[in-house]
C-alpha cells in the first residue's frame, strides 16, 4: 500500500478529450455533407443562417432540458413554459405598455418562478419529475390561454422587440456575416450553460444528483435547495427561449409549445446525455439540437415529400445515436 | 485458466494470470484490492471475455462466452457486488430464469416451497416471499448465496461471500462448504479475512497487481508469509496502545434515542480522543443508531450533545454542520455518487470550502486535496478523475473515507468500515482511525467482525434488538462480547457508562 | 382547361397551414393538378398543428433557401412572416396567399374563403333546423388559429344578431381530433339534455360530433364543415344535416395558376374568392356542388 | 441463522393487499364524488358509459406501456403505432376486401412486428429505449400517411367492423346493461395482462429487467430474447387500440395519434408504476387511465371553460400523484 507496492496505474493511451468531441459531431457532419452533395442550395449563406436560426428555440430548450435530465430528473414543460414566458413578454409589453427591459426581465422571472414550483414540487413534496412537469405542462399551456385573452399578442408597441433573435448585431458591424441575435444568444446561452456545468457548485451538484441522490444527501447537503436551483435555473432559460421565439414571430402565440418538449429532449438525448442522469454536456445537446434542424431543412431543401421526411427523420434519429454508441463503445 | 489477460480502458487487470482449481478442494483467491480477483472469476464465469489466454475444463480448452453457458458447464458465482433484482421476491431471484412450471405458468407455490427447501438446508429462517430490497444486506447476501447453491455447480466461486455477514452465518456458510467439498464441488473463495482462509481453504492462490505470484498450501503456510505475497512485503502487526481517555471532554452525547422497534432508549456518550466500538448481532439496530444520530432517518424521540451543546439533528446536513461525519455501510447505495469521479466523490461534503465568488469552484484546490488522499490512503485509480464506479470495492470505500476526512469532522462514525477491504489497507485503516482519535476526534466503529471490534475500540458498546444491553472496555474477550449481544433486557451494567 | 406547355421548369413551393388534414390534401391535390396541367413543379408543406407558427417559418426559410420561382403561402400568423416575406420580395419570388389573408403587400393575390361569412351561413342553417330557438354548441378545432376563431365568431356572433332566441350554450375545442371531438361532444349532450345542435367547426370536429351523436343516439342537429367522404357518407346517412364547403381543391389550383400568372407577368385581381357553399343530401350530387367535395 | 441469533423478520403489521389496493382507488372516488355532487348530469348511465367508453382506446394503450414502463423502458411510439395498425386493418379490409378476421390478425400483426423491430433495436443495438422509440414514432407516423395514400381509409364495406368497439355483446344479453364491447376488450386486456405479468415466465421477467437488468443477465437469462418479447407483446396490445379507435371512428385516421403516448404514459404513472422500472400494476394503470377520462368528462360536464379545463387537469394530477405518495408514506 505504500508507494514502494502500489503499481503505477497503467493507463492505455487515452484518446485527447478535444478529438473525443471531434468524433462526436461526425453524425452532424455525415449529414451535412450528404445534403451538400445531394442540393447546391443546401450550402448558401442564407440557408445556413436560416437552419441555426431554426435551431435557436430547440436548442436553448434543450440546453434548459439537459440541466434537469443530466440530474435524473425529467421537464416535459419546457414548450409550454417559454410560450408562457413569451405570454408575459407580452402582457408588461403590450398590455401594460412598460418598457422593453421590464418585459425581458418579466419573461425570464416568469421561468424562475414556474422553476421554483415545478422544483419545489418534485424535491418537497417528492412528487416524480414526470408527473410534476406534465402537471406543469397543462396548467401553464391553460394560463397561457388565460391571461392573453386565447389571443396572440403583438408586439407592435415595442419596436425594438423583433430585434431580440431577428437583427443582427454582428452583422451591422460585419455586413459579411449577418448572424441573427438569435443565434448568437443561443451560442451564449450554451457558452454560460456549460460553464455552469463544468465549474460552478450548481453544476458540481447537478451531476451528483443525478449520479446518486441519496449519496449526496448523506454527504450533508440541502439536496432539496439545490434540485430546486437546477429547475428554477432550467426555467429562466426556458424564459430566454420564449423571449426568442416572440421576437421571431413578433408575437406570443398562447397555443404554440405542447410537443415542443419531445423535440428538445431528443435533442438531448441524440447529444448523448443520459435519461438516467449524471452525466451530459451543453456541447452534445447542440449538436443534437443541430443534427434536428439540419435534417428537417436537408430534407425539406431536397423536397422529399412530407410523410417520407418523417420516415427519414425518425431512420436517422435511431441510426445517429447508435453511430454514437458504435464510436463511444470502439474508444 | 492460463495466460489470461484482460484490460478496461485506462487499465491493465490483469496480464499472464493463472489459477487452477481442483474437484472437491476449497482454493482461496487473495490479493490486494484491485489485484484482479474478481476480474479473474467474472471471466471464468462468462461475465467478462479475457483479451488473452487459455481456459481448461476438465482438460479441454472452452470458450465461456456467456453466465449462461458457464452455467450449462457447472460454473456458479457469487458476485462480490450484490447482483439482486430488488423488486423480486427472495424466491423469484434464487430461481430466475429457472422458474418452476404448470403448463407453461408460473407455479409459485412450487417456487416458495423450492426457496424454502434451500433455506432450510441452510438453517437459514428467511421468507421466501419477501421481496429482496426489504432485507438487510446480510440477508441479500444469504439469498445469493442460496442462489448459487441452487445451481448445483460442479465449480462454485464465492467472491467476499462473508463481507456482510456476523460469525454465525459464517460459521453455517462454512458448514455448507465443508458438505459442498465432500460432494466433489471445486470452491473458489475470495475474502480478505485471512482467519477464513485459514479455516476453510485447502490451497490458496495469491495475486498482486493482476499478476499471478503464487500457489501455496493452506494449512502449511503461515498467514505472515500469505500477506507478504499479496502485498510484496511484510506488514508489522502494531499493537494499539489504549490511551487514558476518561477525562477528555465529551465530544457527542446521545440520550434516550427511540424509533419504533429498532432503536430503544439507546443513550451513550464518546469523548475527544476515544473510539467507541458498536457490536451486536446482524439487525442489532447499530446502523439505525448511526443513521438516527446523523439525520438520515427520522427519530421518534432522544436529544443529540455535541461539544456540549444540544443540537437539532434533523437532516444529514444538521449532522455535517455539527460536525459529525458518516461512513455508510452499503458504500454502493449511500456513500459513493458512482458516475462521479473520485475527485468530486472526495469533495463533495466540503464543496462549499472549493467555492469560490459566484459559485465558482476552485477545481485545482479540488484536484490538490483528492491527490493527497490518494496518496495518504493509497487509493487505486488511474488518476483522480477516474470515474468512481470503476474503482474496485475496497478503493471505493477508501473513497468514502477520504470525503469525511476532507469535511473535516470532529466526530466520525463507520459502519463496517473495512468491509470488503484487503489486509494491507486494513492495517492502513486502522492505523488512520487511531491517528484520528489521537488528534482528539470522537470515534464510533460499528463492526461485525468482532476481532477488529476488540483491536480498535477503547471501549465497546453492545447492542441486541434495538437496546443497548452493556458497555465493555477495550481489551474483553469474544465471549463477553456474544453473552451482551444475545441478551435481551439492558444489563446492570451502568447505562449512562463513559 | 390550359394547354400543357413546359413553364420554364418552374418551381412552386406552397407552404400551407396542415398537411395531414383532408382539407389540405385537397388544397394539395388542387395544386399538383395545376402543376401537372401547367407543367410546373409544384411542392407542398405544412405544420402538424395550425398552432405551430415558427415551423411555419422553418418550412418557409427552406423553401427560400431553395429558390423557387413562386410561393404560396397560407399564414398562422402574417405577422410572423413578414421578414420572410420581405425576403422573398428581395429575392424577386413572387408570393401568393391562400386560404387566408397575410397583412402586407407583398402577396400580388389572396387566394381564400371568408370564414366568418360561411360560419354565419352556418349559423343560418342551424337555426332553420332548429326552429329559430334553443340551445346550440360549437366543437372547433382550434382557439387561436384563424379559421378557428373566424368561424366560431362567424357562428356565434350570427346566433347574437340574427337569432336571439338561440343559445350558445358551450363552445370547445378538439383540436381537430376526431375522438377528442367525440368524447367532448359527448359531454356537451350528456350535461345540456336539451341542447339542439352542434356546429362542428372543421372536418375533424364535425366527424367527431357525429360520432358523439351517434354513440349517445341523440337527435340533435350536426352541422359541419368541410367534406370529405366521411362527411359526405354521414349526411347521405341523416346522421349529419349539412355542411358548409370551401373548395380546397379549387383554393389550390387558383393559387398555382396565379403563381404562374405571376411569373408570366400578368396582372392579377387582388382577391380570389375560392368562395364556399352549403349542401346537404339534396344537393350534394348537384354538378356544381360534387365538383367543390372531395373525399 | 440459528434461531438464536436470528431475530425474527419484524414485518410490521402489513396492510392487506385488498385494502391497499382499494385505497389506491381514493384520488378517483374523491373525483367521482365531487363530481357528482356538482353536476347531476354526471352520475347517469350514460355518462358512465361514455366515460368508460372514452376510457378503452387510452387505456388500452396504457397497459401496453405499463409492460414496458416495468422493464425501466419508454415507449413514445404507441400512440402512432395504433394508428399505423389502423391504417392496415384497413388496408387489408378496405384496399384488399379481405374479411374481418383476417384485418383484426393484419392489425395486430402489425403492432407485433413494430415491436419486434423496437425491441431488435433496443435490445441488440443498445439504442436507449426514448430514442429507438422515438425514432419509430416518427416512422410509423409517416409510413401510416403513406401506405393510407395520406387519406382516411372508411370501413364501409366491412359491416362488422364498427360493432368491436361500438356494439355491445352484453347489452344484447342484459338490455339493461348496455356496455360497449370496446369497453369489455379493454377489461378482458386488463385482465390477460395482469395475468401475464403475474403468472408468466414473460411478465417475472418484465419485472426482473426492470429491477436490475445486470442481474438477470449475470443469472444467465437471455436478457435480449425477452426484452425484445416484451416490446413485442405490448406493441400487440397497440394493435388491438389501433382497432378499437378505427371502429370507434368507422375508419383508420392516419394522421390521429401522436400526442396519444403522453396520456397514456401519464396513465400508467399516475397509476403508481414507476418509471425507473421494477414495479407497477395493470389495476393502477387502469385507475390512471379513469382518473384522466373522468376529470375531462366532468370538467366538460360542469362547462368549465377549456382553458380552464387544462389548468385544472393540470394540478389535480399533482394532487392526484401526490395523494398516492402521502398514502403509500403512510402505510
Ligand atoms: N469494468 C471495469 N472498467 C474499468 N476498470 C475496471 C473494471 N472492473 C475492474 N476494473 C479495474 O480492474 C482492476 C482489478 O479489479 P478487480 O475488481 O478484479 O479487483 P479485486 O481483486 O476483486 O479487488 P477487491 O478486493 O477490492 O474486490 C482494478 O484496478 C479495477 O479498478
Ligand atoms: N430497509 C429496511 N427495511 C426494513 N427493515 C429494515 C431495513 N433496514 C433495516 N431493517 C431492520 O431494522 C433492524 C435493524 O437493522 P440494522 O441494519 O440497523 O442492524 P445492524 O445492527 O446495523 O446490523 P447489520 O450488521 O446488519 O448492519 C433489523 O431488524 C432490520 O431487519
Ligand atoms: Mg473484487
Ligand atoms: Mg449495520
Amino acid at each position: 500500500m505504500t508507494d514502494a507496492t502500489a503499481p503505477a496505474v497503467r493507463s492505455s493511451p487515452r484518446v485527447s478529450g478535444a478529438f473525443h468531441r471531434l468524433l462526436a459531431f461526425s453524425g452532424l457532419i455525415a449529414l451535412v455533407i450528404v445534403f451538400s452533395l445531394a442540393s447546391p442550395n443546401f450550402m448558401q449563406t442564407q440557408n445556413i443562417l436560416a437552419i441555426l436560426q431554426a435551431t435557436s428555440v430547440n436548442g436553448v430548450l434543450a440546453i434548459a432540458a439537459t440541466l434537469v435530465i443530466i440530474t435524473g430528473g425529467i421537464d416535459l414543460s419546457v414548450g409550454t413554459l417559454m410560450t408562457f414566458c413569451a405570454v408575459v413578454a407580452g402582457v408588461v409589453l403590450t398590455f401594460w405598455g412598460l418598457p422593453l427591459p421590464v418585459g425581458i426581465v418579466a419573461a425570464i422571472l416568469a421561468g424562475t418562478v414556474s422553476g421554483l414550483v415545478s422544483g419545489t414540487v418534485i424535491a418537497k413534496l417528492k412528487v416524480p419529475p414526470f408527473i410534476a412537469t406534465l402537471g406543469m405542462m397543462l396548467i401553464l399551456k391553460g394560463l397561457s390561454l388565460v391571461i392573453s385573452g386565447t389571443k396572440p399578442i403583438y408586439f407592435n408597441d415595442t419596436p425594438g422587440f423583433t430585434q431580440i433573435a431577428q437583427g443582427s448585431f454582428i452583422g451591422a458591424i460585419l455586413p459579411a456575416l449577418p448572424i441573427p441575435n438569435g443565434v448568437v444568444i443561443l451560442f451564449a446561452v450554451a457558452l454560460i450553460a456549460a460553464f455552469v456545468l463544468s465549474r460552478t457548485a450548481l453544476g458540481r451538484y447537478t451531476f451528483a444528483l443525478g449520479s446518486n441522490e441519496e449519496a449526496v444527501r448523506l454527504s450533508g447537503v440541502n439536496v432539496d435547495r439545490w434540485k430546486i436551483a437546477v429547475y428554477a435555473t432550467s426555467s429562466s432559460i426556458c424564459g430566454i427561449a420564449g423571449l426568442l421565439i416572440a421576437s421571431r414571430l413578433n408575437s406570443a402565440q398562447p397555443a404554440l409549445g405542447q410537443g415542443y418538449e419531445l423535440d428538445a429532449i431528443a435533442a438531448v438525448v441524440i447529444g448523448g446525455t443520459s435519461l438516467s442522469g449524471g452525466r451530459g454536456t451543453v456541447l452534445g445537446t447542440l449538436i443534437g439540437a443541430l443534427i434536428i434542424s439540419v435534417l428537417a431543412n436537408g430534407l425539406r431543401i431536397l423536397s422529399v415529400p412530407q410523410e417520407w421526411q418523417t420516415v427519414v427523420t425518425g431512420t436517422i434519429i435511431i441510426l445517429a445515436v447508435y453511430a454514437d454508441i458504435l464510436r463511444r463503445r470502439s474508444l | 485458466m492460463t495466460g489470461i489477460d484482460k484490460s478496461f480502458p485506462g487499465v491493465r487487470a490483469l496480464s499472464q494470470a493463472r489459477f487452477q482449481l481442483l474437484p472437491g478442494e476449497v482454493h482461496a483467491l487473495m490479493g490486494e484490492n484491485g489485484a484482479g480477483k474478481s476480474t479473474l472469476m467474472k471471466i471464468l464465469s462468462g461475465v467478462y471475455q479475457r483479451d488473452a489466454g487459455t481456459i481448461l475444463l476438465d482438460g479441454r480448452p472452452s470458450e465461456i462466452a456467456s453466465p449462461r453457458e458457464a452455467q450449462d458447464r457447472g460454473i456458479g458465482i457469487i458476485h462480490q457486488e450484490l447482483a439482486l433484482m430488488r423488486d423480486l421476491t427472495a424466491a423469484q431471484n434464487i430461481f430466475i430464469g429457472r422458474e418452476p412450471r404448470r403448463f407453461g405458468i408460473l407455479d409459485e407455490r412450487a417456487l416458495n416451497r423450492d426457496a424454502q427447501a434451500i433455506f432450510d438446508s441452510m438453517n437459514l429462517r428467511l421468507d421466501p416471499t419477501v421481496v429482496v430490497e426489504s432485507l438487510t444486506i446480510a440477508k441479500q447476501q444469504m439469498v445469493e448465496i442460496a442462489k448459487a447453491l441452487s445451481y448445483r455447480s460442479r465449480v462454485l466461486i464465492m467472491d467476499e461471500p462473508t463481507a456482510a455477514l456476523n460469525d454465525a452465518e459464517i460459521a453455517e456458510l462454512f458448514a455448507i462448504i465443508n458438505r459442498l467439498k465432500a460432494e466433489g464441488v471445486g470452491i473458489v473463495y475470495i475474502s480478505h479475512k485471512m482467519d477464513e482462509i485459514k479455516r476453510i481453504s485447502d490451497r490458496v492462490t495469491v495475486m498482486r497487481d493482476g499478476e499471478y505470484v503464487g500457489t501455496v498450501p493452506a494449512a502449511e503456510t503461515p498467514i505472515e508469509t500469505i500477506i507478504s505475497m499479496m502485498v510484496g512485503r511484510t506488514l508489522g502487526s502494531e499493537t494499539f496502545v489504549v490511551p487514558n481517555t476518561a477525562d477528555a471532554p465529551v465530544a457527542l452525547e446521545v440520550r434516550n434515542l427511540n424509533r419504533g422497534r429498532e432503536i430503544r432508549d439507546v443513550s451513550f456518550s464518546v469523548r475527544q480522543g476515544e473510539i467507541l466500538g458498536f457490536a451486536g448481532l446482524m439487525g442489532a439496530g447499530r446502523t439505525e443508531v448511526a443513521r438516527a444520530i446523523f439525520g438520515a432517518d427520522r427519530r421518534e424521540s432522544g436529544e443529540i450533545w455535541v461539544h456540549g451543546k444540544r443540537v437539532g439533528i434533523s437532516t444529514p446536513r444538521d449532522a455535517v454542520a455539527s460536525g459529525i461525519g458518516y461512513l455508510s455501510e452499503d458504500r454502493k447505495l449511500f456513500g459513493l455518487a458512482t458516475g462521479l469521479d473520485v475527485r468530486n466523490n472526495i469533495a463533495l461534503p466540503s464543496l462549499e470550502r472549493f467555492t469560490g465568488p459566484g459559485g465558482i469552484l476552485n477545481d485545482a484546490a479540488m484536484r490538490d486535496a483528492a491527490r493527497g488522499y490518494i496518496r495518504q490512503l493509497s487509493i487505486k485509480t488511474p488518476s483522480e478523475t477516474q470515474e468512481a464506479r470503476l474503482l474496485s470495492g475496497g478503493n471505493q470505500q477508501k473513497v468514502v473515507i477520504a470525503k469525511w476526512l476532507l469535511r473535516d469532522c470532529d466526530i466520525l462514525i463507520f459502519d463496517e468500515p473495512t468491509r470488503g477491504i484487503d489486509v494491507g489497507a486494513k492495517t492502513e485503516i486502522y492505523k488512520l482511525l487511531n491517528t484520528l482519535a489521537a488528534q482528539g476526534k470522537a470515534i464510533i466503529v460499528i463492526s461485525s467482525e468482532l476481532p477488529e471490534v476488540l483491536r480498535l475500540s477503547h471501549r465497546i458498546a453492545v447492542m441486541c434488538e434495538g437496546r443497548l444491553t452493556g458497555f465493555l472496555p477495550g481489551g474483553t474477550s469474544q465471549e463477553e462480547i456474544m453473552r451482551l449481544a444475545t441478551q435481551r433486557e439492558p444489563s446492570m451494567q451502568v447505562r449512562h457508562a463513559g | 382547361g390550359v394547354p400543357s406547355i413546359a413553364q420554364d421548369n418552374y418551381d412552386i413551393a406552397l407552404i400551407s397551414k396542415g398537411f395531414q388534414h383532408q382539407f389540405w390534401q385537397a388544397v394539395k391535390a388542387g395544386a399538383d393538378k395545376a402543376g401537372e396541367e401547367l407543367g410546373v413543379k409544384v411542392t407542398f408543406e405544412g405544420p402538424d398543428t395550425e398552432s405551430q407558427v415558427d415551423r411555419q417559418m422553418d418550412m418557409l426559410a427552406a423553401a427560400l433557401s431553395r429558390n423557387p420561382s413562386a410561393i404560396g403561402f397560407a399564414a398562422l400568423d402574417s405577422q410572423a412572416a413578414t421578414p420572410l416575406l420581405e425576403q422573398a420580395k428581395a429575392a424577386n419570388i413572387p408570393v401568393i396567399a391562400f386560404d387566408s389573408g397575410v397583412d402586407s403587400d407583398i402577396p400580388l393575390t389572396t387566394v381564400t374563403t371568408d370564414n366568418v361569412a360561411a360560419a354565419a351561413l352556418a349559423a343560418d342553417k342551424m337555426a332553420e333546423l332548429i326552429g329559430d330557438e334553443g340551445k346550440v354548441a360549437v366543437v372547433a378545432h382550434d382557439q387561436t388559429s384563424r379559421t378557428g376563431i373566424d368561424r366560431v365568431d362567424g357562428f356565434v356572433n350570427r346566433m347574437k344578431e340574427a337569432h336571439p332566441n338561440i343559445e350558445v350554450v358551450s363552445v370547445q375545442y378538439g383540436g381537430g381530433d376526431q375522438l377528442q371531438s367525440t368524447e367532448i361532444t359527448k359531454s356537451i349532450l350528456l350535461a345540456n339534455p336539451d341542447l339542439k345542435g352542434i356546429f362542428g367547426a372543421n372536418e375533424g370536429s364535425a366527424i367527431g360530433v357525429a360520432n358523439g351523436k351517434t354513440e349517445l343516439g341523440s337527435d340533435i342537429v350536426v352541422i359541419g364543415f368541410d367534406s370529405g367522404a366521411a362527411q359526405k357518407g354521414m349526411i347521405k346517412s341523416g346522421v349529419m344535416a349539412g355542411a358548409i364547403t370551401q373548395n380546397p381543391v379549387g383554393i389550390g389550383y387558383e393559387t398555382v395558376k396565379a403563381a404562374v400568372g405571376a411569373l408570366k407577368g400578368e396582372t392579377l385581381p387582388k382577391v380570389i374568392d375560392s368562395g364556399f357553399n352549403w349542401y346537404d343530401a339534396t344537393n350534394m350530387d348537384d354538378p356544381e356542388i360534387a365538383a367543390v367535395l372531395y373525399d
